[in-house]
């Protein structure tokens, strides 16, 4: 296709899908390559928000999604009742926290900071798709490595795990060198 | 303090610690100075909703912090190198957790602006049927593979022409044995069985009865039954009238 | 509401709610007169227009949808249907070529010369819209015939059956290095 056109072929693309749509896949609809696909993403990006419009392009680590900018929420939910994503538990949000602060970890490294079995929390993250398994640990039992998924940016609303704050550091309590190595 | 504590309402053992260290208003690190451990052994002794499936973890905390506190009363043994003080093991989990923890309340703000970001249900497109590719699909792999099929052929079957003719010549036509079953009527009526050989085969059953339904259509023969499972005799020609023979 | 965000806020409702959206309840979300919420509707609507967007407002009596445009739809359809790419197996190559030079062919026959059951590659190649049936053969049991379609013709790129290379000359059991008579 023409690059001239791709930006709004990429805009009808996202808007039927409604869904949000791998990067490879869109490239291989509008037979560009990936590299051409994300800089026609870029210049929709740069129209859309050039005029604050209604809608936004988000990137969501791989995945690209059209949403509404959140601004316009109170006007959207007056009308309309949408569907909205549920939050997380305290203790699903917790085991999500330990894993997307230390990924890929094990079910036993989450147990182990958080003092409580997780078996449930894991299963429901796993079921929501917040979560996916990466592999497995070389160590006794070979348990799996779980890390967070572009469905779990997109629950944040953001487009990299980098984007979350870094882990709070607290005063007076004196670092050991047990502990899990984290990668905020 | 107030006693009115459901285990539940704690996700585990680190986080009621943290709880009664938050109420308690003290450093994580004095945590074993101070009456925190009292206190911890205090709620899960009289927690409402105390059972043994939620209490467990609950009550191997309380067990280390026994443990932590009565080693505290007794004389300090030589540290040796590996050996790992439960004291500052336990500091470091609560404080790893209370980052965690503090980490899980900054997710949910996101998530809670994320709640105000809107998608839309997928278009309802009816799609055509689906293309499909296929690849090499070329003259010299279809001539290829012809060959490799003529080659597995044993080799006096390789001078075969490819234009495919009748696998076998049928024995039995339908026109040979209606002449067959003339002929034999030909010196009078016979019994219907006699029509077939000792042995027949499942082609000469079938083409033989198939020639006798052709004769009877084409009034050259017609058959007689006296009573029902009686012997079917056969008849050369017309049937004159109706009743029984 | 500011007229001026008007119409982005309808931008927004319109993409949240999917269906069309009476005029009325758009004026009574955004705070605004049926007449202010008619015409931020247009300057939207213009503003759509003006840059070929791939999604468009469209109107139907009072009631306003947003849709995309018909241009980008093979697009759409390459994303939600990609194009699959297949292979013949060589089973399935072997029962083709043997009913392309002896078309019209039965199963029957096809199995005779290649010696094995043939159902499954039969049934994969009028899938595949390769071979056709084109009639019974006047036989015991009146076998279905099959011949090769155009579809066929289209992929091997010739125009008839004719300008098939003729068939493969196996005279001896030496007869190793007969090349097939192609320039490629």
């Amino acid at each position: 296709m023409e690059l001239s056109e791709a930006p709004h072929a990429i805009e009808a693309i996202l808007f039927v899908s409604g869904e949000a749509v791998a990067v490879p896949e869109l490239a291989l609809a509008l037979g560009l390559s990936e590299m051409e696909t994300m800089h026609a993403v870029e210049l929709l990006q740069k129209e859309y928000e050039s005029q604050t419009r209604g809608i936004a392009i988000r990137r969501y680590g791989d995945h690209l999604k059209l949403e509404t900018r959140a601004e316009y929420a109170p006007y959207v939910e007056r009308l309309l009742q949408p569907v909205q994503r549920q939050t997380l538990s305290q203790a699903a949000m917790e085991t999500l926290a330990v894993i997307a602060y230390s990924q890929p970890a094990t079910k036993g490294e989450v147990e182990h900071v958080r003092g409580v079995k997780c078996d449930y929390s894991v299963q429901s993250l796993l079921h929501k798709g917040l979560i996916q398994e990466v592999g497995r640990k070389e160590a006794l039992g070979r348990p799996i490595l779980y890390a967070t998924t572009d469905k779990f940016l997109e629950h944040f609303g953001i487009a990299d795990v980098r984007e979350l704050p870094p882990l709070p550091q607290l005063t007076g309590a004196a670092q050991q060198s047990d502990e899990p190595p984290l990668t905020p | 303090m107030g006693i009115h504590i459901r285990l539940k309402q704690f996700d585990g053992p680190l986080d009621l610690l943290l709880h009664l260290i938050g109420k308690a208003k003290i450093d994580i690190k004095d945590v074993f100075v101070s009456e925190i451990t009292e206190q911890f052994i205090e709620v899960v002794r009289s927690a409402e909703d105390f059972d043994l499936e939620l209490a467990s973890e609950f009550i191997a905390m309380a067990a280390l912090l026994v443990e932590i506190k009565s080693r505290a009363l007794l004389p300090k043994p030589p540290k040796t190198e590996e050996e790992e003080d439960p004291e500052q093991a336990l500091i470091a989990r609560l404080t790893a957790y209370k980052q965690f923890k503090e980490s899980a309340q900054n997710m949910a703000e996101f998530e809670q602006n994320a709640l105000q970001i809107f998608g839309k249900l997928p278009e309802e497109i009816p799609l055509p049927p689906p293309t499909l590719e296929l690849d090499g699909l070329t003259l010299e792999a279809l001539w290829l593979a012809l060959r490799r099929v003529a080659e597995r052929k044993p080799k006096e079957d390789r001078q075969v022409d490819y234009r495919l003719r009748d696998i076998r010549r049928d024995c039995y036509t339908v026109e040979s044995c209606m002449e067959v079953i003339q002929s034999r009527l030909s010196v009078g009526e016979i019994p219907f069985e006699e029509l077939f050989c000792s042995v027949p085969g499942r082609e000469e059953v079938v083409t033989l009865f198939i020639a006798l339904l052709e004769l009877l259509k084409l009034g050259k023969v017609y058959v007689t039954q006296c009573e029902a499972l009686e012997r079917i005799i056969l008849h050369p020609g017309r049937r004159q009238g109706f009743g029984i023979e």
